[in-house]
């Protein structure tokens, strides 16, 4: 009992990390109907200004939560700018061409990012300062640190707060109207660029957000950190219904399950075809992912 | 062709990962080997003649590592390859270097395979069934432990060897693998298999990975109150390993190619250099292997007396007891590095000298 | 003479709403039969049903003899319904020539096999497409256009290649959803003339939902009226035209 | 007649063409020579995966991103037969010269190998191609994971230590003419009228089926014809690297293929063609910025798709936005 | 109030408007007619700044918009109901309507919105259903809605009747004449010639892409070459 309670924590940490990468996933998507593969690099690139911001602040503030806090927020808008410039830069001119040129740039793009950071940063992984004191706790033998918690409220609460900005907010509500059809957009007087570029510096900061919580608890950093994570968080965003915020958190969290109890329970060896077999049944089961309101279409 | 073979310097290819998902080590392991160079550069050479080295980057993908490899024998006309890292990089190349009769010297590939494929491969390296061997014996005989468990990377046909192998002598020596579990390189998280570790109460777990994932495995285990020893092969060898694992690793054991502490002048000079020339980065394992593969090649070179690929392969075969970093390098019959191991014990981030195997 | 189209009780609800209640009504071989009612009557939403886009919830629908209520809409295809769309669907990046060409696929087309071989039965085939096609391209006087991509055309042309490109399934009974929508009077009038050229040249039933009274008045034999889902009224254009309910729910008072 | 005439002039034209390549390349006067064919050859199976999924993604519109799943089959299972049936079978051809023996067996490994491949492109894609989009993508995705994964795991094959001992019986003209199967085979579909159904399909599924097109059908056959060829193009890598490792089917393969259809041009066959050969051969041409090689790469990639989106020879201008429309 | 001034615009190889001049005075509602595909959603694009002519002028209350941005141009005060409607169709209704109003006020919204259900009751009662699963008529009514929340100065309206039941038509052309009567200014495009001859003060007859009259709508209703051309007479 004791080990599948620990199990379920441990599929719910790694779950929540998924879940906090795939937030900004399916913003991007939800705006511009693009699978922002450098997604997953922003995420990466956040956990190493996180690195390099905590290096340079070492000393000047006392540690703690101010400390932390002053480098999330270094990082968060760091990434934010990254991500803007990303957008103008990359994805902008290619706006109107077909969705497959699109996605070819961000793939492109984080071919780039993923190289230049083995250049810059080294491509060995380093160690990410732990500017959060770690504390274990214990509950009827169940093990789990503050960070793990940290991690996993985090992405309830982030997802509770996007949903609401989505829903109640005029910005959010453009962003939803933009998703939907750009030119109609601009018709109620939507700036469709300027909205844009604030979906891309809110993903990306939620990207960097992430990159840092997680590095917290997986205290090793490296240039292609984002690749396999960038992978999982986007599947997990298809399987909760991309373009569903609450459906990111839920997918994340059933693959991190799915994962864990499959490497606990049955075969490591197998872990990631059986994980992958999981999702394959329930996208057969459920083909507009488990949140995802099918494309209405009226014919 | 500017600087073709009309050029009196002696070409020598050097083929590894410097980008894509194993970039790190094969970074790593260029260092070593450029080291290398430069240092019998400086010294005049060999057969009065300069080095020049030729690297190709393989993006840690076989297919590349042959087009690498193709590119470097053809167009460039190298006298020898040094290369790869990985086993199935160098089991992907080396066929043709066979075939072109080109003599390739692998610094870290450990699949018995590789030298097997012909006359002109060689190693400088310790193969897989010598190093899980080493911590067998060291489990069973030192430590005395009967129930170990398995923590392998299936990715990587290092791991998986090792793994295989280690599991071969240590129940041949009567003890017991209670669990055999994996992951993939690139993971971060392994909480999974270590709660499913833990149920099985193992008194060590052999983890025969790189230090990329060790740390982290270490850090997790102990989180989960898992306290078994931990244990592993050279693949842990790097300053990384205890930035990253910490005080986790306090207590582990692995096997290794050489001790950093021992004083001998040769490896002191060798760790003062690179750091030297390396912004004060500490050579890890790989690092130190590559410097022996150009070493043990330029040897071979200079008693061969000519560039001639098939002299150096010659030569190269008759190479015994040279002191490279990594131990006394003496290749054998099946042109693979015959040569003692080390166990260390990780201690408050040192790596202290344990004891020696000799095979 | 037997009904070639016969819709019993037929009734599909969304959530809900019951956009189609317990209509009945039959289409006679060779009738020009109108279908009418206010906006969100449940007019397409039959044609849907009809086609196989949805399948009912309750009744039936019966094609000269075989029900093929809830067949998935290809097999409705191949038993001889064909239709064009309110919101207009071609084959938006396909040339004007290429969407009337796939829509031959079913009924004409060469085995795979033969395609890849190139056999004689497959270039006999390709010609017979390309000249019927053709044919049908000239006959909506969009023969000037084939090499145009579908997208550039304006509004009514592509109506029109809507229509041909239904005609390319080879059907007994064609389905126009507001074909006239988009038109002035005097393309009207034209497709007016159109639709009985083509249910006398291709011996068609045609079942046409319209909003312009003209258009509808001016081609239907017999008209059915809907309102909220349901029949309210069924006749002549003249009866039709004259019956208070009608009047009340769509037409209003002249 | 005629038919049989070009037949035997393609056979005719790329034997040459190995001689002259021979001749010239391998053991002649071209000192890159070997260098030179290594990217031929990989140009060449580059050419039939993207021309494969290029019937699948471009023609269809179904949006797979797990292709490299079929190459990996069709490596595994080609390399397979030869090494573990090829000596028996070498045996009873123990009579003929040894090129014709290896072109038999190379025959019979690839025919296993596309079969295997096009069984599992129909097993995948009878449930899957229902999906749309991005959904449809993952799950290709994951088998393609999935396959890689169940590779690493067979011990016959060399698991994570790679399949070794695979005989090199391709020479370029297999892969040629692979290629120009492969390109005549999409060819004579996308001109014909089962093309049509299939583009017909990718621009608007609700009113293709509409117009008869038995839309499940069409697409489930586009596919498991492209798997048939990426078998093929896995049958003839393995035979000509004489090593296999999962390393060489991750799904970066697959971007990569992906990457080449879109370059091309999506939909367009010779853009696909294109698209194919400038991905091999522009990162060898990169090589002497050592490092930085994959940067200049990717930033090629994105410069050439924002001047021109449409990719190398395409028109392209469907898969747009204009759905939501 | 709006001046097109040797407006030109082309698609690719396609000439879709030559040396268009068309002037709307403050107050009126003005028509624009022609057949398929004579230029006239192009020359409405135009204005609402979803197209970039490559020559002439647009200019809207003394200020030149030819290369405004569209969000600015509908900031002016310049709404159009687009050809194919482009409602938002995985929003419902209400969250349409609400975007029509994203530049005003939450009270004005609110105005706005019952409003908008005065002129199209079904609306109310499909307030929570999601746009796309509108039918054809509702679709349009929501788009009209839609662009009557922005309370604009000059509304654009690219054939309103399209897919309208008869008795609707007529009510949208009251509304129409009832909007205009509050101050609003409109250039409507229309194939049914008859109504907005009927409901406008002057009409322009657009021919390939050139304009070929401008008179007062009466005037223009009784043209015999209007009648037989764009009527249905004769
Ligand atoms: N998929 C759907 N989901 C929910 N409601 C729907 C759906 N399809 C249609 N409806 C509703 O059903 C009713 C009937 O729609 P339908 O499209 O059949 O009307 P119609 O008679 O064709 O109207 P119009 O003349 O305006 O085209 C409408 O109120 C519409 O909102
Ligand atoms: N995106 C486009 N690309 C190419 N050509 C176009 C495009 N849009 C319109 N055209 C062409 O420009 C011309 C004018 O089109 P426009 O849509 O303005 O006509 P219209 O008068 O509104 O016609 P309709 O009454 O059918 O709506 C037509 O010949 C049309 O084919
Ligand atoms: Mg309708
Ligand atoms: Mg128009």
């Amino acid at each position: 009992m004791t080990a599948f309670l620990q199990q379920l924590l441990n599929g719910l940490s790694l779950g929540s990390i998924y879940a906090l990468v795939a937030l900004g996933y399916t913003m991007v998507y939800g705006v511009l109907r693009l699978i922002n593969f450098a997604h997953g690099d922003v995420y990466m690139l956040g956990a190493f200004a996180g690195y390099y911001a905590s290096k340079l602040l070492h000393g000047r503030l006392n540690g703690g939560l101010p400390e932390a806090a002053v480098i999330l927020v270094v990082s968060m808008i760091a990434c934010a700018l990254v991500g803007m410039l990303i957008e103008r830069l990359a994805y902008r001119p290619v706006r109107r061409a077909s969705r497959l040129t699109l996605l070819i740039v961000a793939i492109g793009v984080s071919l780039l990012i993923e190289n230049l950071a083995q250049i810059f940063f080294g491509a060995d992984p380093k160690f990410f300062p732990q500017i959060l004191p770690e504390r274990m706790f214990e509950w009827r033998g169940v093990l789990f640190t503050n960070q793990q918690i940290l991690v996993l409220a985090t992405a309830v609460l982030l997802m509770a707060a996007l949903t609401l900005f989505i829903r109640r907010t005029r910005t959010g509500k453009a962003m939803r109207a933009v998703a939907h059809n750009p030119d109609a957009a601009r018709l109620m007087g939507i700036n469709v660029n300027s909205i844009i570029s604030l979906t891309f510096a809110l993903g990306s900061a939620l990207a960097a957000a992430g990159g840092i919580l997680v590095s917290l608890n997986q205290p090793s950093i490296d240039p292609l950190m984002g690749l396999m994570t960038g992978i999982k968080a986007f599947v997990a965003a298809v399987l909760g219904g991309i373009g569903s915020i609450p459906g990111a958190v839920l997918g994340g969290l059933i693959l991190g399950l799915a994962e864990t109890f499959v490497a606990g329970y049955g075969s490591s060896t197998y872990r990631d075809a059986i994980a992958f077999f999981i999702l394959i049944i329930i996208l057969l089961c459920k083909p507009e992912g488990l949140l995802g309101k099918g494309q209405v279409e009226k014919v | 062709g500017k600087k073709g073979p009309e050029s009196n310097d002696i070409l020598i290819g050097e083929f590894g990962a410097l980008t894509g998902s194993i970039a790190s080590f094969g970074q790593s392991t260029h260092k070593g080997v450029a080291l290398a160079v430069e240092e019998v550069n400086a010294g005049g050479g060999v057969l009065g003649r300069k080095i020049r080295l030729i690297t190709e980057d393989d993006q840690g993908k076989p297919e590349e590592a042959l087009t690498a490899v193709t590119k470097l024998i053809s167009k460039d006309r190298v006298s020898a390859l040094i290369g790869e890292f990985a086993s199935s990089n160098s089991l992907a190349a080396a066929p043709f270097a066979q075939q072109s009769r080109i003599p390739m010297v692998s610094h870290g590939s450990t699949n018995p395979k590789v030298t097997q494929i012909g006359d002109y491969i060689f190693r400088v390296c310790f193969i897989d069934p010598f190093q899980g061997e080493v911590m067998a014996k060291f489990a069973r005989n030192t430590l005395k432990l009967d129930r170990v468990a398995i923590l392998r990377d299936i990715k990587s046909d290092y791991s998986v060897g090792l793994a295989d192998y280690f599991t071969k002598s240590f129940t041949a020596l009567g003890g017991t693998v209670v669990a055999d579990e994996s992951y993939s390189a690139g993971d971060k998280d392994f909480n999974a298999q270590l709660t499913a570790l833990k149920g099985k109460t193992p008194a060590a777990i052999f983890v025969p990975g790189y230090y990329t994932e060790v740390g982290l495995i270490a850090r997790q285990a102990r989180k989960l109150g898992v306290h078994a020893i931990l244990l592993g092969g050279d693949g842990w060898d790097s300053d990384k390993l205890w930035e990253i694992g910490g005080e986790a690793l306090n207590g582990s054991y692995f096997s290794n190619h050489y001790s950093v502490d021992n004083p001998s002048p040769v490896i002191q000079g060798f760790v003062e250099q690179f750091k030297a020339r390396y912004d004060g980065e500490k050579p890890d394992a790989l690092a130190a292997l590559g410097y022996d593969a150009a070493k043990v090649l330029i040897d071979a070179i200079r008693r061969a007396g000519s560039d001639d690929p098939k002299a150096i392969r010659d030569s190269l075969a008759t190479t015994q007891g040279f002191a490279g970093i990594t131990g006394i390098i003496s290749l054998n019959e099946n042109r693979d590095a015959v040569k003692s191991a080390v166990v260390l014990e990780v201690k408050d981030g040192k790596f202290v000298y344990k004891e020696t195997v000799d095979p | 003479m037997t009904a070639l189209l016969r819709i019993e009780n037929l009734t599909r609800r969304f959530g809900g709403l019951t956009a189609v209640k317990n209509v009945s009504f039959s289409v006679k071989p060779g009738q020009l039969f109108g279908l009418i009612g206010p906006n969100g009557a449940g007019k397409t939403t039959l044609f849907n049903l009809v086609t196989g886009v949805y399948a009912p919830d309750e009744g039936a629908i019966v094609l000269g003899e075989s029900s093929i209520g809830g067949l998935p809409p290809h097999r409705i295809t191949e038993n001889g319904i064909a239709r064009t769309f309110q919101n207009i669907r071609l084959f938006a990046s396909l040339s004007v020539l290429d969407n009337v060409k796939a829509a031959c696929h079913m009924r004409q087309s060469s085995s795979l096999f033969s395609g890849l071989f190139r056999t004689r039965a497959f270039h006999a085939a390709e010609e017979g497409i390309d000249s019927f096609s053709r044919r049908l391209l000239e006959l909506l006087h969009l023969d000037g256009l084939a090499a145009e991509e579908a997208a550039n055309l304006p509004y009514g042309h592509q109506r029109r290649l809507e229509i041909a490109r239904a005609l390319a399934t080879q059907p007994r009974l064609l389905l126009l959803d507001e074909p006239a929508a988009g038109m002035n009077p005097q393309e009207s009038q034209e497709l007016m003339h159109l639709i009985r050229r083509l249910r006398d040249e291709f011996h068609l039933t045609i079942l046409l939902v319209e909003h312009n009274m003209k258009v509808v008045m001016g081609v239907c034999e017999r008209i059915h009226v809907m309102d909220h889902g349901e029949s309210i009224a069924e006749g002549s254009p003249e009866q039709v035209r004259r019956d208070p309910k009608v009047i009340e729910a769509y037409l209003g008072g002249e | 007649m005629k038919k049989i005439l070009l037949v035997l002039a393609v056979l005719g034209g790329m034997g040459l063409l190995q001689w002259a390549l021979t001749a010239f390349l391998l053991d002649g006067p071209v000192r890159q020579g070997p260098y030179y064919y290594q990217i031929l050859m990989l140009a060449g199976i580059n050419v039939i995966l993207a021309v494969s999924l290029n019937l699948t993604n471009g023609i269809t519109g179904q949006f797979s991103i797990g292709h490299a799943g079929f190459f990996a089959i069709g490596a595994y299972v080609a390399a397979s037969v030869s090494v573990y049936a090829g000596p028996t079978l070498q045996g009873s051809l123990a009579g003929l010269p040894s090129f014709a023996a290896d072109s038999v067996l190379l025959l019979v490994a690839s025919a296993a190998g596309v079969a295997a491949a096009a069984a599992a492109g129909w097993l995948v894609g009878m449930p899957s191609l229902r999906l749309r989009g991005d959904y449809l993508a993952i799950v290709t995705l994951g088998f393609g994971e999935i396959i890689r994964v169940l590779i690493l795991n067979i011990d016959a094959v060399g698991g994570a230590r790679g399949f070794t001992g695979i005989p090199r019986y391709s020479n370029f003209f297999w892969v040629g003419l692979g290629v120009v199967a492969a390109i005549s085979t999409v060819r004579h579909i996308v001109r014909s009228s089962h093309g049509r159904a299939l583009l017909s399909i990718r621009e608007d599924e609700i009113a293709a089926q509409a117009m008869g097109v038995a839309v499940t059908r069409h697409k489930v056959t586009a596919f498991v014809i492209g798997a048939a060829f990426a078998g093929l193009a896995g049958s003839l890598f393995g035979h000509f690297t004489m090593y296999l490792h999962t390393n060489s089917f991750t799904f970066v393969k697959s971007f990569e293929i992906i990457i080449m259809i879109a370059l091309g041009g999506l939909g367009s066959l010779a853009g696909a063609a294109l698209g194919a050969v400038v991905l091999t051969v522009l990162p060898e041409l990169f090589r002497g910025f050592a490092e930085y090689r994959m940067v200049i790469y990717a930033l090629a990639l994105i410069l050439i798709m924002i001047y021109r989106p449409q990719g190398l020879l395409g028109k392209g201008r469907f898969l747009g936005r204009g759905k939501d429309k | 109030m709006l001046s097109l001034r040797n407006l030109s615009c082309r698609y690719g190889a396609v000439q879709a408007l030559t040396d268009v001049h068309l002037d709307v005075h403050p107050g009126e509602v003005v028509t624009l007619i022609g057949a398929n595909g004579a230029g006239k959603s192009t020359a409405l694009k135009s204005v609402a700044g979803l197209v970039h002519p490559q020559s002439g002028d647009i200019v809207f209350e003394g200020r030149s918009i030819l290369r405004r941005q569209a969000h600015k141009i509908a900031a002016m005060g310049i709404a159009l109901v687009p050809e194919g409607r482009a409602i938002f169709a995985n929003l419902t209704v209400l969250e349409n309507l609400e975007m029509g109003g994203y530049l005003r006020t939450r009270t004005q919204i609110r105005d706005g919105l019952e409003e908008a259900f005065a002129l199209f009751p079904r609306l109310r009662e499909r307030i929570r259903q999601s746009a796309g699963t509108l039918s054809g008529g509702e679709q349009q009514m929501l788009a009209i809605g839609r662009a009557l929340m922005a309370r604009p100065r000059l509304l654009l309206l690219d054939e309103p009747s399209l897919g309208i039941a008869p008795l609707l038509v007529k009510a949208i052309y009251a509304g129409i004449d009832a909007i205009n009567r509050t101050g609003t200014t409109v250039l409507v495009v229309e194939q049914n010639a008859h109504l907005a001859l009927r409901h406008s003060h002057r009409a322009y007859v657009l021919e390939t892409g050139r304009i070929v009259t401008e008179a007062p709508s009466a005037e223009l209703a009784d043209d015999p070459r209007v009648r037989e051309a764009y009527l249905g007479e004769g």
